[in-house]
């Protein structure tokens, strides 16, 4: 009986506390995003970078004159504690909100946000219908859509390397599906190339190589590949390792150091599409600094697109003068603001300008800029 | 005195075992993209200590437990107070009353948030309790409940998507679809026993996101279904509170009639034929009970509370994907089943309150929920198996009754 | 044909992994009937702790094939650690207990173990470094089999033969034999069954760790995640080959990996797990113990 | 040599051995006979610390041994032949007599008792590589005395050695048991519901009824006991 | 269904109450379905207080009407094999296959059980196999007795033709002959 009813005021307590959560006047940014679970590496990333911002606004004297304080909160990227978390956000009121990480977990959320009036931006949901259905007026984000990645992907692909047969494959993921079935639709409707190949890998499987044996009877030439670098990692090993010289082109989510370090040789000549080189904007280097001073690792996906998010949301709340929603979508659809990932500002849609794309190839063991 | 020593002995040797054990994971910290190590030798004492300082709670739980069960061995029987409090009938009416007012009471005095997260909590309830028709009450274990789920949701979010089908309508269709796949997957693993049907379960749910993740010409594959509406009212516009407060009411009379139904069942001659299922097979045939027809009926009806409950819980997100359909969503569904008590309406409940919330009231730790879940896992199998409340018995009502307490 | 030789030795390979995993659940279920559930973790942990150490000795200046001796050697003795004290912690308190109860204290022990890494050490991918060398003789066939496929598939035989000597001659693989034939009868004799159960766990979770680091240093990368896929598929694979049999264990590895192989290759990865698992469902619907499983009778 | 004293054992909280004392001396052969679920087999179970009593003691050569877990307690020389048999199925006839003297390290005897017992049951050594579960049922009784002989018991017990075998074998059996007996000073305690044959070859009998004890007497007299007679023996 | 057996092991269903057992005994006796037992009329709650009735009357008649509401898995052995043959009385059998019924029980018992058996074929005029080796009980309630050896009918005949019978006396009474 003891436990139960001390059980019951501990429940009714912690009620009472989250209740009362009101009233200091500050300006409130909500952080959303995968920060346990196995989608915590995505996540972590754009939580500490808002950290940093905040931590740095707040030394500059805040934003309009208040301090900013953070709400974060952990979605684990699924959609229905998603939903439980921006409710959460909007009672605790989150005047905006720098989230969601995974595309799902975001569009679940949006309509939430939508109600309550609150500008939303995603360091990394690139699902397109997020900007292009126009159902969610207040979403913004700081990193391309797929649809141009991979538009980018395919043109580079038949353009600049003249490939004739491509095999797309996938991780059978959110991102990696979504890209993967832009890069189809765009290899067909250019009629200059044929997809000999369409298939999902199943993450986390020990090899490949019935896949790669695939690629090679198909007499692929090339193979674009939309996921993360854990699976493009396997995927060129086993290549290497089977002597199938198809070239690997692939996206975003495998623009990372990861990618390097355990593909190694494999990765050798890869190419792969992600926002232009960063290194030369001297807001990137600084964030990266502050980063490894702070917590003495490189920061990890998603960090400068995070970066940006919390930058470009505290600099048009300040410009707009006020946390009011349609002041600050105003500010964030007309003013420049500089971030890491360059000098941007939002069209109608919520799709940034100003966030350049780059193809790179794998140099020597680095990510080149190819144009 | 010897025996402090002997305690404080083994204690010191479990420390150093566990800090040989936790050495490379807890203080070594290697990050092989830049080669760099770290050494974090703090972690080594806190490691000691707490491993010191736990062993003797271990000891006194298991003796405690030990001696706990030589009592109950010796015939005595024990009941804790809680228990015989809940099977008293008039206490048991009042409660309930007194449970079902702060219910309907809640998200007028709670806020949005508060009343979403017991719409989560309450949706965990149902899905416990169709589940517990399953493992708790027939024995059969069941990991790829959540399948069902999955069922449900998605067949309210394509109807919706390309039918226009409205919550109401399709509530039954989802529960009735459910159903349909219980009986389909049902059928054919009934011969098998413990833990084969529970590797043919986990199968399934593995199958349902790799169908609903690949067959984007029907799912719409990873990227779900977005836009899904929510529950309506005779066509009226509602906003997000309004709406989440009319989802909570459908949720807590959906909670309220499956306990009514569940109770029914259980007490039910189909209920004890589930029971005796789980408690002896053969005997049970011996008594005349079609085997087959009793463990379908009890994976099927399983199975129509999920879809039932799937179909809210689309209305209710509005967005689905395959993500959230995995199997650790069955294994959250299956603790809540027996950290509650298994077969127990009444810790089914409070079990999907406790796995639900608390976690959700603990945000702040939320790097160390799944930690804590694991460890509470373990620990509620070790000292308290038969869950928070276990099982009470319908008392039935006899004329030799009368007679007896008349004479006694 | 040198398609069908590439599928063959690529579903080998996975299948010989799965196999080495497999053997650790159906050692445990043989003896005590129990579904280690945590076993795949066991392998993770196995992996994990091979990394680490190979870190470290990568930058105290080892390299090679002396790095991943010593790290494998280490690999195995943590791993049995891991395994002596899961059974101790979670398992032995709950004998006699209703057969639920264990295995739901292992699905805890297993979501445990995960955050206890990821907290402990983090929730990224590390790469593994790449230790096994491209033999120079595979050249004419790597693109059917190459080096470090050979590898895992010659330690895996070397591991399957060492565990088939012990079990089959030595004292004690004879006493875990008859443990699992007869636990009474064989407490009858003068074996201590709880020291046989604790060996049962070290030797499963040591070739679960011969596995874990294979498998790293072929995939490149580890992180803390990579137990729960692995430890379902050998887990599928020791209940399709008849759970509680050795070599029931192997036959569904790599049952198990050659479906997934050939499904990949002549149908479609994308419903990869779909056949494998339907394969499953079919077998056992044919044979309900599984390939090589003995159906327990009960008497009447 | 053997004392138990007063022992009380439990199944949950059905009380399966109500205060139950036997004493066994050396060289004897103490045969227990009851009825089928009397706790016959409880009692053995609890000497040999399957089912340990909760209260009383058992005492070997007055050391206690209660409280000793199995392995101990065939270390200490007390070994059993189950009811049933129970023979390790898929180990091969030698592998089942090896598992006999597992806890014998001096390999020189225990080849010396393997070719013993199978001068005993001559069958054993044709059937040494058959695995144990394909014997007939008097083969494989054959193979647990054997089994049980390889370790050397001080004590050797045996629950029901008769049950389900045919006349002739049970004979042979029997005869065996006297052989061992004399030969090597074997004390023997037997366990059998085939009252007539036990009480012939025993010295002294104990009559176990519901969980007690209900009679001690010398085998001879307890064969002309009239009640054990009707009980019993059926006539 | 018109066979009902008791287990030579005893095979009760030890989480539920003895009355639960003996009403699941009567399971294949009664029909309301799932619709029919979630709305529970008129015509299942007549139902279910019958089986509670009918139960209650055969715990009466084996004698253990004062252990109705405890668990099975609680009862004495001696109890706990009166339930069983309760249980197997509830599917209402013209033939009850006894199974070594006085397995474990003391003289006492096995007297009570005697008298039980002789009460249930006399009064329910159910037919009886009854498979024991107990002889006492064999011989007295018994009529005709067939002897088996290992699978072979090898006698038949009413008790006292079975006590001459030579071949039953040296299988099964003990062969008087010394080696």
């Amino acid at each position: 009986m003891k436990k139960i009813s001390a059980l019951f005021v501990a429940v009714a307590l912690s009620l009472v506390l989250t209740a009362s959560g009101f009233a200091a006047d500050t300006i409130k940014l909500g952080v959303a995003g995968p920060h346990s679970g196995d989608l915590a590496p995505y996540g972590i990333p754009a939580m500490k970078a808002a950290q940093l911002v905040v931590k740095k606004v707040n030394a500059s004297g805040g934003v309009l004159g208040k301090q900013v304080e953070l709400l974060i909160q952990d979605d684990q990227c699924k959609p229905e504690i998603a939903t439980n978390t921006a409710t959460k956000l909007v009672t605790e009121g989150a005047n905006v909100v720098l989230g969601h990480i995974c595309s799902g977990a975001t569009k679940a959320a949006l309509g939430i946000y939508k109600d309550a009036k609150i500008p939303v931006m995603s360091p990394s949901a690139t699902n397109p219908p997020l900007t292009q259905s126009g159902d969610y007026p207040n979403f913004f984000r700081t990193i391309a859509s797929d649809d141009m990645q991979a538009k980018m992907a395919v043109d580079f692909a038949i353009n600049d390397l003249g490939l004739k047969k491509i095999a797309v494959l996938h991780d059978k993921g959110d991102y990696g599906k979504g890209f993967a079935e832009f890069a189809k639709k765009f290899l067909e409707e250019s009629g200059k190339a044929e997809v000999v190949l369409f298939e999902g890998v199943t993450p986390g499987a020990i090899n490949y190589d019935s896949i790669v044996g695939k690629i090679r009877r198909e007499n692929a030439e090339a193979l674009i590949f939309g996921g993360y670098h854990p699976e493009a990692s396997k995927l060129v090993s086993s290549m290497k390792r089977k002597r199938v010289t198809a070239v690997f082109i692939s996206d975003d989510g495998v623009k990372d150091d990861s990618f390097l370090k355990v593909a190694g040789s494999a990765a050798e000549g890869a190419y792969v599409t992600g926002p232009r080189d960063l290194s030369s904007i001297p807001l990137n280097a600084a964030a990266t600094e502050e980063f490894k001073a702070e917590y003495g690792t490189d920061p990890g996906a998603f960090f400068q697109e995070g970066y940006s998010a919390a930058l470009a949301l505290l600099t048009a709340v300040e410009k707009a003068g006020s946390t009011d929603y349609d002041a600050v979508t105003k500010a964030l659809r007309s003013e420049y603001v500089e971030t890491p990932v360059g000098k941007i500002k939002f069209d109608g849609k919520g799709d940034a300008e100003g966030v350049g794309f780059s193809v790179y190839k794998v140099e020597n063991g680095a990510f080149t800029e190819l144009k | 005195m010897t025996d402090m020593l002997k305690d404080f002995k083994q204690s010191i040797l479990i420390s150093i075992w566990f800090v040989f054990l936790t050495f490379p994971l807890m203080v070594v910290r290697v990050n092989t993209m830049n080669n760099v190590v770290e050494w974090r030798w703090m972690n080594l004492i806190w490691v000691a200590i707490g491993a010191f300082v736990l062993s003797y709670a271990w000891r006194y739980m298991l003796a405690r437990k030990h001696a706990k069960m030589k009592v109950a061995e010796e015939g005595v029987r024990q009941q804790s107070k809680v228990q015989l409090l809940l099977e008293d009938m008039s206490f048991r009416y009042k409660a309930m009353g007194v449970l079902l007012i702060i219910a309907l009471a809640f998200p007028q005095i709670f806020d949005t948030y508060q009343t979403t997260i017991m719409i989560s909590a309450l949706i965990y309830v149902v899905l416990g309790l169709g589940l517990n028709i399953g493992v708790g009450l027939a024995g059969l274990l069941d990991l790829g409940y959540v399948a069902f789920f999955g069922v449900g949701a998605y067949s309210y979010a394509l109807l919706n998507h390309h039918f226009d089908f409205g919550f109401w309508m399709t509530l039954p269709i989802g529960g009735l679809l459910g159903c349909l796949f219980g009986v389909l997957l049902g059928f054919p693993i009934l011969r098998l026993r413990g833990d084969y049907l529970a590797i043919v379960t986990l199968g399934f749910i593995m199958i349902f996101k790799t169908v609903m993740e690949n067959w984007s010409e029907l799912s719409f594959g990873p990227s779900g279904i977005a836009n899904i509406d929510r529950p309506g009212l005779f066509g009226i516009d509602m906003n997000l509170d309004a709406s989440t407060i009319y989802i909570y009411y459908i949720m807590v009379a959906m909670v309220v009639f499956t306990i009514l139904v569940t109770m029914r069942l259980r007490n039910s001659r189909i209920g004890r034929a589930w029971i005796a299922l789980r408690e002896d097979e053969i005997a049970c045939v011996a008594m005349g009970i079609d085997m087959a027809r009793t463990k379908l009926s009890a994976y099927a009806l399983g199975a129509f509370w999920a879809g039932m409950v799937g179909v809210l819980f689309a209305a209710k997100t509005t967005f689905i994907n395959p993500a959230s359909f995995t199997f650790m969503e069955s294994a959250i569904i299956l603790s809540i089943v027996v950290l509650g008590g298994m077969g127990s309406i009444l810790g089914v409940i409070l079990g999907a309150f406790i796995l639900i919330l608390l976690p959700e009231y603990m945000r702040a730790f939320s790097e160390y929920r799944m930690l804590a879940f694991g460890a509470a896992m373990v620990l509620m199998m070790i000292f308290r198996p038969q869950g928070i409340i276990s099982n009470i018995r319908q008392k039935y009502e006899y004329k030799g009754l009368k007679e007896e307490t008349e004479n006694g | 044909m040198d398609y069908f030789l590439e599928l063959f030795f690529g579903g080998l390979t996975r299948g010989s992994i799965y196999a080495l995993i497999a053997l650790g659940y159906t050692m445990v279920y043989g003896i005590i009937q129990l579904i280690n559930f945590a076993h795949g973790e066991i392998y993770m942990i196995g992996a994990f702790v091979a990394l680490i150490v190979a870190g470290v000795l990568t930058i105290y200046g080892f390299s090679g094939i002396s790095i991943l001796v010593i790290a494998g050697i280490i690999a195995v003795i943590y791993a049995s650690a891991y395994g002596y004290t899961l059974e101790k912690i979670a398992y032995r308190p709950l004998r006699g207990a209703p057969r639920l109860s264990p295995l739901i204290s292992a699905i805890g022990m297993s979501i445990f173990l995960q955050n206890y890494v990821l907290l402990a050490q983090t929730p990224d991918f590390l790469p593994f470094p790449r230790l096994i060398p491209d033999f120079a003789f595979m050249e004419p066939v790597a693109h059917i089999i190459g080096s470090p496929e050979l590898v895992i598939l010659v330690v895996t035989i070397a591991t399957m033969v060492g565990l088939t000597v012990l079990i089959k001659y030595t004292r004690i693989g004879k006493a875990m034999r008859a443990t699992q034939q007869d636990m009474s009868m064989a407490r009858l004799v003068g074996v201590n069954v709880d020291r046989i159960i604790s060996l049962t766990f070290v030797i499963g979770s040591a070739l679960a760790a011969i596995g874990g680091v294979l498998v790293a240093s072929y995939m490149g990368q580890v992180n803390f995640y990579i137990g729960f896929l692995a430890g379902v598929k050998a887990f599928t694979a020791a209940v399709l080959g008849g759970i509680g049999s050795i070599p029931g264990a192997v036959l569904g590895g790599l049952v198990l990996g050659w479906t997934e192989s050939f499904a990949a290759g002549y149908v479609s990865s994308d419903y990869e797990d779909v056949l494998a698992f339907g394969l499953l469902v079919l077998i056992l619907i044919l044979r309900p113990s599984g390939i090589l499983g003995k159906a327990r009778k009960q008497k009447v | 040599m053997l004392k138990v004293k007063n022992i009380q054992t439990f199944y949950g909280n059905i009380q399966a051995l109500k205060d139950v004392s036997i004493e066994i001396h050396e060289g004897e052969i103490v045969t227990l006979i009851g009825a089928n679920g009397a706790g016959k087999t409880t009692t053995l179970m609890s000497i040999c610390g399957i089912t340990p009593p909760r209260s009383g003691e058992i005492l070997l050569d007055g050391d206690p041994i209660h409280g000793m877990s199995a392995d101990k307690v065939v270390q200490q020389g007390i070994v059993q032949v189950p009811e049933g048999r129970r023979i390790f199925p898929d180990m091969t006839v030698q592998e089942n007599l090896e598992m006999g003297a597992f806890l014998r390290n001096n390999k020189q005897l225990v080849q010396q008792d393997m070719n013993y017992v199978m001068t005993l049951f001559p069958i054993l050594e044709k059937r040494r590589n058959q695995l144990g579960g394909t014997l007939s049922g008097g083969e494989q009784q054959m193979l647990a005395i054997s089994r049980a002989l390889m370790a050397r018991p001080r004590i050797l017990l045996l629950d029901e050695p008769s049950l389900g075998l045919a006349p002739l074998i049970i004979k042979q059996i029997f005869d065996i048991l006297r052989q061992i007996n004399k030969e090597s000073n074997t004390t023997i305690f037997l366990v059998e519901q085939n009252a007539n044959q036990a009480l012939k070859l025993a010295d002294r009998g104990y009559v176990m009824e519901n969980g007690r004890i209900t009679l001690v007497d010398s085998a001879d007299s307890l064969l002309e006991n009239d009640d054990v007679r009707k009980a019993y023996l059926g006539l | 269904m018109g066979l009902a057996r008791t287990f030579q092991n005893i095979r009760l269903f030890s989480d539920m109450t003895v009355l639960e057992n003996v009403m699941i005994g009567r399971h294949c006796r009664t029909k309301s379905g799932i619709f029919r037992s979630i709305v529970r009329g008129k015509g299942v709650r007549e139902e279910e207080q019958e089986i509670v009735e009918s139960s209650y009357q055969l715990l009466q008649k084996v004698g253990l009407a004062e252990f109705t509401n405890e668990f099975a898995k609680n009862l004495p052995y001696g109890a706990q094999r009166r339930l069983e043959i309760a249980r197997a009385m509830a599917t209402d059998p013209f033939l009850l296959l006894l199974d070594e019924p006085a397995a474990g029980m003391n003289p006492q018992e096995t007297s009570d059980l005697d008298h039980l058996i002789c009460k249930i074929s006399e009064e329910d005029r159910i037919a009886i196999l009854l498979i024991e080796h107990d002889m006492k009980l064999v011989m007295n309630i018994s009529n005709p007795i067939y002897v088996m050896e290992y699978g072979k009918k090898i006698a038949e005949g009413s008790p006292q033709q079975i006590k001459d019978n030579p071949k039953v006396i040296e299988a099964y009474l003990g062969e008087e002959t010394d080696a």
